[in-house]
């Protein structure tokens, strides 16, 4: 049943333990955003090391697919550059754009391919009203990295 | 009793076996409605006080005898409504129409922290604009009006009492007339959002107390695009237009104009015509099912919701848990679990609520919620309906392992 | 080419046999417009914007579909497009919304004699709130926009330009695109007024030169309770909410509140939903017709209209007596027979024609009248309706004893 | 035909040769009104002698039911007294609230009896909106008698 697809086990682990949470001492970036229909809030600290995300925080609260999308988020982009970043930012999106919710199967280029727990959003893409939800948290990522 | 079950034929949209909690929001609209509305685009459609022919005529008649029928409804004289497109333009009408001019430094005035932000944010403007100072009426912990708060917070320099007749996301009933006269005492003016009252109790505004009130149509069974500001004819012969056009004046020269007589006044340009026509098949609908009655199956309802919701693991009622002053709306959380995700899982359950914030934030904030999930009633639901709701609650629970 | 025949069967209300002639006032309704609002309010209607679930999901997806397919009749960006009450509401909201913000004593409001009162009365107000001037372009001796008194009105001080795209009382249609090039030249806004133009011209805002454009649904086929105000989005980022309320806001406290993005700024509470839905009808209906057609059939008619009423005795033409930069409307007036005489008469021979000031009162003072009989067409009239009229107005002339 | 009922000749004669038209140099009572819808206007002054109408001045513009009704008003309330006007002025309006326009025959007491050339106006109940313009000039006098 769709349900399940949408509140897979790997995202209400993540809604109910969501990593990386908190506010960063003095970060190089930051950027907050909400979705003012829903009132989801999330807020981003970043610090970067030799070009690359050092570490990460993150603070908000909302729909499990809102929170669960933004710690996930939180975990993928740790280590990675600013390039890699965009990149990932471009994969979600794509993921995210997909018709129908047809997978894409194990071809390495496809846009899920990479986004590791991630891919168990695909289901958002069944409820298109929640994409905005689980859109929210790379939003305000792409507006730090704009910082 | 389980409601009125031969009137579920007359919405259609029920067919699809929707659970529909969310009339709140905006009710279905009856076949008669819709018929009454097609029939008349179809025959005697034109504009209105226009013409001097005989199908502007007859559109001219019906959009009149649209005004008397609301009249009829609220127990008002004709000229004291006001067509507009929603409470929302009602309240704003009355905040700068009357608030510009009778408001100014040292003035307050009042409202409560539970308004929807229709009767919150047009004040907020008007304040600022003038210098007057606004203050809200807290709630009790049961989140009705709270009446000594109100008495301690009333005193002279409050100009306007603005509150809601019935609470959108808590479903509390303030008791207008008492709130009224101790208003009046300080000869403040009274602004009564109705949106939700007039659809659910219907009022008689000989004994409401209010100098205004707003309501929408889409909320009682008729269409989108109209709305009714009731004044008292003193209150509104206060007001200055909001909106200048045609159909308000009396006459135009290049630098000025005189305004026409009240109602006119306040509907400038072309109205709702189709809608007016609408809203008053809507009035005959619930009249001929009789407000008394629809009052009471909603309570019904929401006693049975009440107590079963209580059941449900992990499930919170924000607003008063009895029946006292209360009508067919109730604002739930479940632990644990967000609004979103009980709306999305009720949704697969077919069963339609409405989740967030109901344009009621400063409330949210009191209550130390996000967001709830709002169940309201209206004369198609049933029992049925309960049952969905509290099974799908259940699913919910069981998915996000609350209980 | 007699119009378009096969249209006809689609407005019931011509069977009848009424020769409707007053669509400037507001048009007739085609079934498939009905009967699209009719479907929406029976199988998808719930409040947009608010719910998670299904069918609110399909309701806001239709009303923002509305918004898209406006923005693509004007060629404009659907951000651009706010859905108001109608033509009347836009221009206050424009008037209110940026005039407040944005003129002050020693500035200038320019707009012309002939304007309906809609894009006069709304001025006047603000230029007595704002200690701003309002002055007129003059009409020339056959009812045009002087061109010439317009570039010697014009200087730095003038901040807004506001003028009728299309004269509902002259049929004359200014030249928008140099008149609003000579108001930005001095760094003027522009507000159209498009009651008239959009539903029988059709308009590009790329290339139209305006800032802001207001129109109505009900003059263009379709339903009453709505209409659009489009502003380049650099203008609407001028202009403060008209109304506050739900839907418009980003985040409300107590005492504060901040606005959501553009559009959704400007539409305060339950929008016109199912009136959206007939507007995107309505906008199908005409673009399989053809903007260029339609103007073409009106300018068709206009031509024998205006060739033949030359013929009756008495009749005298106000406004352009040629086809050059005019629409389908024209006013006239008997010698010796008040206008509301030649409707009433026209009426008892199945012709609806409105008599009045055409919500123009500073325009009818100019023309020396004090009401004019107004003839307009649109896309289901045909020679007939002339032939109608022409032998009413004999009748009227026999009757009066004139000529 | 009905327009032939509406436009009796009396009428068409009051609109093109309106009678006691002008204006008094010094009226014990004046009152002005219009019709905002159309834009109808008439201004009457009056002056009594003896209780009587000893002059009546009649000015105004707009359609020949309102002028011609204004007109005939004019040479029905002259040598009146204010109670005889007040009843023709009832009896004006009951004759124009007749439904249906069915002619109420010689009784003496019917509504119409006693307007003289006025009855005329009895075409005007067929026309509904029209019945303001027949109307505007008795409303006018209505308020010069309150002056
Ligand atoms: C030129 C013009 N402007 C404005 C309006 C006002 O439109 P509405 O009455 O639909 O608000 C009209 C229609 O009456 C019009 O013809
Ligand atoms: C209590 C209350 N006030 C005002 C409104 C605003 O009504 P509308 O959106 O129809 O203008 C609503 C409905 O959302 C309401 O519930």
């Amino acid at each position: 049943m769709a349900l399940e697809d949408l509140y897979r086990e790997v995202i209400l682990d993540h809604y109910r333990n969501p990593r990386n949470r908190g506010r960063l001492p003095d970060p190089d970036a930051t950027a907050e955003g909400m979705n003012p229909l829903c009132g989801d809030e999330i807020r981003i600290d970043l610090s970067f090391e030799d070009g690359k995300v050092a570490a990460v925080a993150v603070e908000g609260q909302g729909c499990s697919i809102s929170q669960a999308s933004a710690s996930m988020m939180s975990e993928a982009i740790k280590g990675k550059t600013r390039e890699e970043i965009t990149e990932l930012i471009a994969r979600f999106r794509g993921m995210m754009s997909l018709e129908g919710g047809v997978d894409p199967g194990l071809d390495p280029d496809r846009p899920g391919a990479a986004l590791g727990d991630m891919e168990a959003l695909q289901g958002v893409r069944q409820y298109p009203v929640r994409i905005k939800c689980a859109s929210l948290g790379w939003t305000v990522l792409q507006d730090a990295l704009n910082f | 009793m389980n409601g009125f079950p031969d009137l579920r034929a007359d919405f259609p949209i029920l067919e699809t076996g929707v659970h529909f909690l969310d009339s709140g929001a905006s009710s279905q609209k009856p076949v008669p409605v819709l018929e009454a509305m097609d029939r008349f685009a179809r025959t005697s459609y034109a504009n209105v006080h226009r013409g001097a022919y005989k199908l502007s005529v007859a559109a001219t008649e019906a959009y009149e005898a649209a005004r008397q029928r609301v009249a009829r409804f609220l127990n008002a004289d004709p000229d004291e409504v006001i067509f507009t497109r929603g409470a929302t333009t009602s309240l704003n009408m009355v905040a700068f129409g009357w608030g510009m001019q009778h408001l100014g430094p040292g003035d307050r005035i009042l409202t409560t922290v539970m308004e929807h932000h229709a009767n919150l944010v047009p004040w907020q403007m008007v304040a600022r604009r003038t210098g007057a100072t606004l203050d809200h009426v807290p709630i009790t912990a049961d989140g009705r009006f709270d009446l000594d708060a109100y008495r301690e917070k009333l005193d002279e320099r409050v100009k306007v009492v603005a509150f809601t007749g019935m609470s959108n996301a808590l479903g509390t009933i303030p008791v207008t007339p008492l709130i009224a006269s101790l208003a009046h005492e300080v000869d403040a003016r009274v602004v009564v959002d109705g949106a939700q009252l007039v659809p659910h109790r219907g009022v008689d505004v000989k004994t409401l107390g209010a100098d205004f009130l707003a309501f929408s149509s889409h909320k009682m069974l008729g269409p989108t695009g109209i709305g009714v500001l009731w004044g008292r004819m003193d209150a509104l012969e206060e007001m200055e237009p909001f909106e200048g056009g045609g159909e308000m004046i009396a006459d135009v020269t290049l630098h000025d104009a005189t305004w026409a007589p009240i109602p006119h006044r306040f509907e400038a340009g072309t109205p709702s015509i189709i809608e007016a026509v609408g809203l008053h098949a809507a009035i005959d609908y619930l009249d001929s099912i009789g407000m008394d009655r629809i009052f009471a199956h909603d309570r019904h309802l929401t006693a049975i919701a009440l107590e079963r919701l209580a059941d449900v693991p992990g499930v919170r009622i924000h607003g008063p848990r009895d029946l006292e002053d209360r009508g067919g709306v109730i604002s739930i959380t479940m632990d644990g679990t967000h609004a979103h995700d009980l709306a999305t899982i009720l949704d697969e359950h077919g069963v339609a609520v409405r989740a967030g914030h109901h344009c009621a934030k400063p409330l949210m904030r009191e209550l130390g919620v996000a967001a709830t999930a709002r169940v309201s009633f209206y004369v198609y639901n049933t029992e049925e309906d309960i049952d969905a709701l509290v099974s799908g609650l259940r699913k919910a629970g069981e998915l996000f392992g609350v209980g």
